[in-house]
């Protein structure tokens, strides 16, 4: 047994950092953020040419055939950096939905040109994780009605949409009847929307007609958000030991001042149990551990928690320059807080953990 | 203990009731346009009838009323409930005013207190600087008495509406050899003076609501200092804990949380109404408790200095228990709106314009702001409690 | 309007502190604990003098007829004081429900020898606050039977007893068929038991039909014991900036380090806006405002919340001492601890008042 | 990340279940007496097995394995498991024995280690003192060499099974003109040496479960030091940290955990099972969720020890977070039974003997016990942060 990183998973997050610094300053941020046209191609193209879309896919598929460790530890650098690409849906939720699920010519079609970053992926189901409105998608005769909300990776050329019934249906963006919507959330370093199906033919993964497939999709998707949580809550911790330990009041800096101090001790005592609960989660998935998908409702949840915690006193500690636009921190905060409402609020998430425990 | 109006507050009531509903339609739309016609008027209006200025004698364009917070009160309440503009605030009317009324001269009332009620002179402060927020008192931005004029050099920061302002009241160090609170001086601005520079400072939320000014051998009257050379940071510090109460005033977080109510009975998940659910309840009730405290408590501070029974820990609270209410009331309903609470300006389903992350966000900006919690700990511990001050450090 | 105390409230608390010092210093309160026989008839005594036992009965019965603000008020001394001797039920909650649904002849009997000290009552109600295990009691045929776990004030002459039905009922002690049994709990300065009914004979306040009547009762109940806790949680906070003022460590008082200040800060900024809150909910109980049943719900359950909070921190910043007997300052611990059980647990007082509010 | 266990360690989890069915119905019940024939009968059985001492060389009486984290969690996990009583811990066995092993001299080793192990001596810690607790250098016991004894005068505090205890390790100022933490050695007393007193200390939860231990004239062999003459600070602290990862153990807080679902399926309220309410059971799984996090900490640091992968944050926060969510884990069952949460010994009614109230309190007393919560985020702050130390104060 061994509880860690393998120097390869280490050298991974090393590797992305390296090229992310140069490939996504806050300055590159900013654009994206600016521009809702910008695709970020170049930081895409960038970090494609380390293979990252195509992390978890099989090699004969053109993939690295890695775990979902691998694509945790991927998301919690991107969350660091808070990086303006898609990942979780295109790269990890929806290609192993695809192995999972998939016939062989869907995985064909679609798998290959997904690893080498030529097309991109996004995924509808936030309707089971707490539907909102009158969200919900069904499957009459071969087509899919009605509305499905927060998509996520949502600049995407193909939707994998799950229906009332938690069966799976790949829809390519230009389908006849499917209309995408943008929608603005404070997290402008990612895009987001709502499809309208208006009787859009679909082809089901034949492999959904089990509801495991969508659980556990959900379930990957939850670690890789609380990932990148992670990443991004680190990074404001980081940054406000930083500050603290030049920012100068009454004489001193201010991370000489034990109230400084104990909310970073804080801030640390709660983040880097994180970590390694992380780690346990991704790896649970990886091995389909019977105790997988309370531990990634539980992650993602207490995540949640310790994210909200980390991005209120990280601001804190930076005084008012926390508040202003000046050196983006909030371009972190934003980011944890829309981690924090995708695919399951903490709520919600305890309470199907509670029920897969037979608590409720 | 006499939580009673009594007859006279319900004939002062009917009155103001009745000027409502006779005036209430020529009110502007919240926010107003300070500058417009139509908020200039209204206010004239509201100064004649005794809801601006109130207290204010009549000498300097006020109403000349003998202050009562019971009357103070039920103006804000009708006003509220009949969704009426109050009258313009701001800096100028909450902070300046009250401040010449103390400290300045007879010559300095007459020339700004009636114009600053009527709108006509629009006011911002100049305090923090970007390298004295919670040490305030080390201020570097300089004035030098040149013949009849102060000359001033420095910045400012934090400085809302100084995009709009006419004037500014500022402090500034003049005193070079004095020990650090010594040396502070309060002068008043116009921003049309040459050398004056408004930057303004985006925030979190986005909007730039606040200003940087820089201050280049900016000129002004030697006349345009308030009390003595030397005294600022006392008459600054005679207002300041006076913010800081408004700063998390309970009053408005209730309207908040009125509003909190409605959002968990209209919104879903899985078609199930909010309020239904047990666990979205009890936060949202545990949250009404610490409201319902605070209120009580505001009721005793503003009853306390008018019958003379003063609750100095009461009011030094305040600030700090306040404006964390404020953040968590707007945060919850972030949580409970789920992925539509991270929805922003200009998306569609947006709810109510976004405002429940912009105050999410801005009053984690006045929970640092007016004095961090940190400070307000401080000020707690010390002088509410009576604890030891922070222990002097050794040289180097 | 004057939103704070008379003269004579400031008075009441003067008085009874003072009594409180000599009649009951924690020696006192250390042998009523040690010793279940212990009656603390001198404090009582003392008490007594001073009209306490009927604070609040009508002078015509020989009480003082003042409000439950006056009662909140010496309730909170008694907190402040741990005063090992009965209050709630038999200074307040009884005697105002005799007044309240009592026959002429009822009040005659029992309210005299109360107001004067010469009895004392208590109250058996719990059931109504969320029941434990098989307790309850119901009226049949002119007698009780079942169980009444937790009766405030137990050590008296005669109950009032609610049944199934919240119709309330006076039973005395030594009544056929009554059985009352000690109960210990950590808070060794009241006492606490259950009473067995077995076909006792009891007659009914014929008032109480209404049920307005028990929750009234039990809403002074809640504030009476929110005031004890306020009083408790106050000495605590007291005594931890006392102790931090002299005890040095590192070569200066604890006191002058910022962790300690803060911890006190924020004690004292939950705790004083509950003094307010207090006064508000008992006057709200005294003037029989629409808001009273929900103000005195919040009022508990928020003192309960706060004073758990100052009763852990005020401990951390006695260190060490604070966790030994030395200073006895776990009597006031363990007070706090027992409020917040009785008369309902913050959860189930958040739950009235959201259904009064028509929330639930 | 291997989390697996392989082939080898199922064999080992099989020796292990083995034993506890030959053996099982042997060991003593928890808590044992710890001087009974049985209890020391069973401790020897251990150690043949490996049980107990596992890790410590046969030449001292332990049973010379290679430490392996995945046999000790096996046997751990087996003996809970069948609920047997795992061999004696105490501070001897664990505080002492390492301390020897890394700074004894061998004719301590030989002495002292086997009869620790075997249950014939019974050790006490002295460290803490009445004025000497979060600054624990500052400890003024003072030993004095006169001849060729040590001369030992003052007072020890917090001293646990001191009233048990054969000897007691603790820490003595010996050098009186050395800067405070290098003027401490570490000394070895037996409690039978005249001038010894032990007045129990009680606690909040009624137990005497500390001592006071009053030191007067007492004479020691000069070579009853253990490393040389003011390296007392730095063996105490080899172990300290140690010491605190113990105190908030998360494995030990899952199965007060365990029996706190049991307790929720069990108790109930108008005769609604605690665990069919949400509001409770939101706040159960709340605890859940940060104790699976501190579990997986845990496996993370034993197996960076291991590995050679050193996690030091991960390491310094086990103390503070897990004494606190232990504390809470106890307050939850308190708060969930209701006024049956405060009975306590000697009540009817009372559930779990009234183990939730005495672990509440006596963890509160953890939470402050070695080193508080404040000292631990000092220690996280600067030392896992690298954020400054306290500045020097001035002088006077």
């Amino acid at each position: 047994m061994d509880f860690g990183l393998s120097d390869d998973q280490t050298l991974l997050q090393t590797s992305l950092s390296r090229v992310l610094n140069v490939a996504a300053p806050l300055a590159r941020v900013r654009r994206f953020a600016e521009d809702e046209t910008d695709k970020a191609s170049d930081v895409w193209d960038a970090l494609a040419s380390l293979g990252l879309p195509g992390l978890v896919i099989a090699p004969a598929r053109g993939g690295m055939g890695l775990g979902l460790l691998d694509a945790a530890l991927a998301a919690e650098c991107l969350g660091r950096h808070v990086a303006p690409i898609p990942f979780a849906a295109t790269s990890v939720m929806v290609p192993l939905a695809l192995q999972d699920a998939g016939t062989t010519a869907q995985c064909a079609r679609w798998l290959p040109s997904l690893a080498e970053g030529a097309c991109t992926a996004g995924l509808a189901v936030s309707e089971h994780t707490g539907a909102k409105e009158d969200a919900g998608v069904r499957y009459i005769d071969g087509r899919l009605c009605g509305r499905a909300l927060f998509v996520l990776d949502f600049a995407a050329d193909v939707f994998l949409v799950a229906d009332e019934s938690a069966r799976l249906y790949l829809v390519e963006r230009d389908a006849a009847g499917l209309e995408a919507r943008s929608l603005v959330s404070i997290d402008r370093s990612r895009r987001l929307g709502e499809l309208l199906f208006r009787a859009v033919p679909a082809v089901c993964l034949p492999g959904s007609e089990n509801p495991l497939v969508l659980q556990r999709t959900l379930d990957r998707g939850r670690v890789l958000l609380a990932a990148d949580t992670l990443g991004a809550a680190q990074h404001m911790l980081d940054a406000a030991v930083s500050y603290a330990g030049t920012r100068q009041q009454f004489g001193r800096v201010i991370g000489s001042f034990q109230a400084v101090k104990h909310l970073c001790a804080e801030m640390a005592a709660a983040l880097e149990p994180c970590r390694a609960l992380l780690w346990y989660a991704a790896h649970s998935l990886d091995l389909e551990a019977t105790d997988a998908h309370i531990t990634a409702c539980h992650t993602k949840a207490h995540m949640a928690e310790v994210g909200k915690f980390v991005a209120k006193t990280a601001t804190e500690v930076h005084g008012g320059v926390g508040f202003t636009d000046l050196l983006g921190l909030h371009y972190w905060f934003k980011r944890i807080g829309l981690n924090r409402q995708w695919l399951g609020s903490p709520e919600r998430l305890r309470h199907e953990a509670a029920r897969a425990q037979g608590y409720a | 203990m006499d939580l009673s109006f009594g007859s006279r507050y319900a004939t002062f009531r009917e009155s103001v009731r009745s000027f409502l509903a006779l005036h209430g339609a020529s009110a502007p739309a919240v926010p107003p346009d300070l500058r417009a016609l139509p908020t200039l008027r209204w206010q004239q209006r509201l100064l004649e009838h005794g809801y601006a200025g109130r207290a204010i004698p009549t000498r300097y364009g006020g109403y000349g009323a003998t202050p009562d917070i019971l009357e103070t009160r039920i103006i804000a309440e009708e006003f509220a409930e009949a969704q009426v503009f109050p009258g313009l605030s701001g800096q100028g009317i909450m902070m300046l005013v009250p401040t010449l009324i103390e400290f300045g001269t007879e010559a300095q009332r007459e020339q700004f207190i009636a114009p600053t009620l009527r709108g006509d002179l629009i006011w911002c402060q100049g305090y923090s600087e970007p390298n004295a927020g919670s040490d305030l008192a080390s201020l570097t931005t300089r004035a030098v008495l040149v013949g009849d004029e102060w000359v001033i050099n420095g910045q400012k920061i934090w400085t809302s509406t100084a995009h709009l302002a006419d004037w500014m009241f500022c402090l500034v160090r003049t005193e070079l050899t004095s020990p650090k609170h010594l040396g502070i001086s309060f002068l008043l601005l116009e921003m049309s003076t040459p050398g004056i520079e408004v930057r303004p400072l985006v925030t979190m939320t986005g909007d730039a609501s606040f200003n940087e000014v820089f201050l280049t051998d900016v000129r002004i009257p030697a006349t345009q200092i308030v009390g003595g050379r030397g005294e600022g940071w006392k008459i600054a510090n005679a207002l300041l804990s006076h913010e800081r109460g408004m700063l998390g005033n309970p009053n408005v977080t209730l309207q908040r949380f009125n509003a909190l109510v409605d959002l968990f009975r209209q919104e879903t998940i899985d078609g199930r109404r909010l309020i239904d659910d047990p666990v979205w309840r009890e936060r949202l009730l545990k949250l009404q408790g610490r409201m319902l405290a605070l209120r009580c408590n505001d009721l005793r501070v503003l009853s306390g200095r008018l019958n003379d029974r003063s609750a100095p820990l009461a009011a030094m609270l305040v600030k700090l228990e306040g404006t964390e209410l404020r953040h968590e009331v707007e945060g919850l309903a972030i949580d409970a709106l789920g992925e539509l609470g991270v929805l922003y300006r200009g998306s569609p389903l947006l709810r109510d314009q976004g405002l429940w992350q912009q105050h999410h966000m801005y009053f984690l900006g006045l929970i640092i702001g007016g004095g961090t919690s940190q400070i307000q700990k401080n000020i707690i511990a010390e002088r509410g409690l009576g604890m030891p001050r922070e222990p002097k450090l050794a040289a180097g």
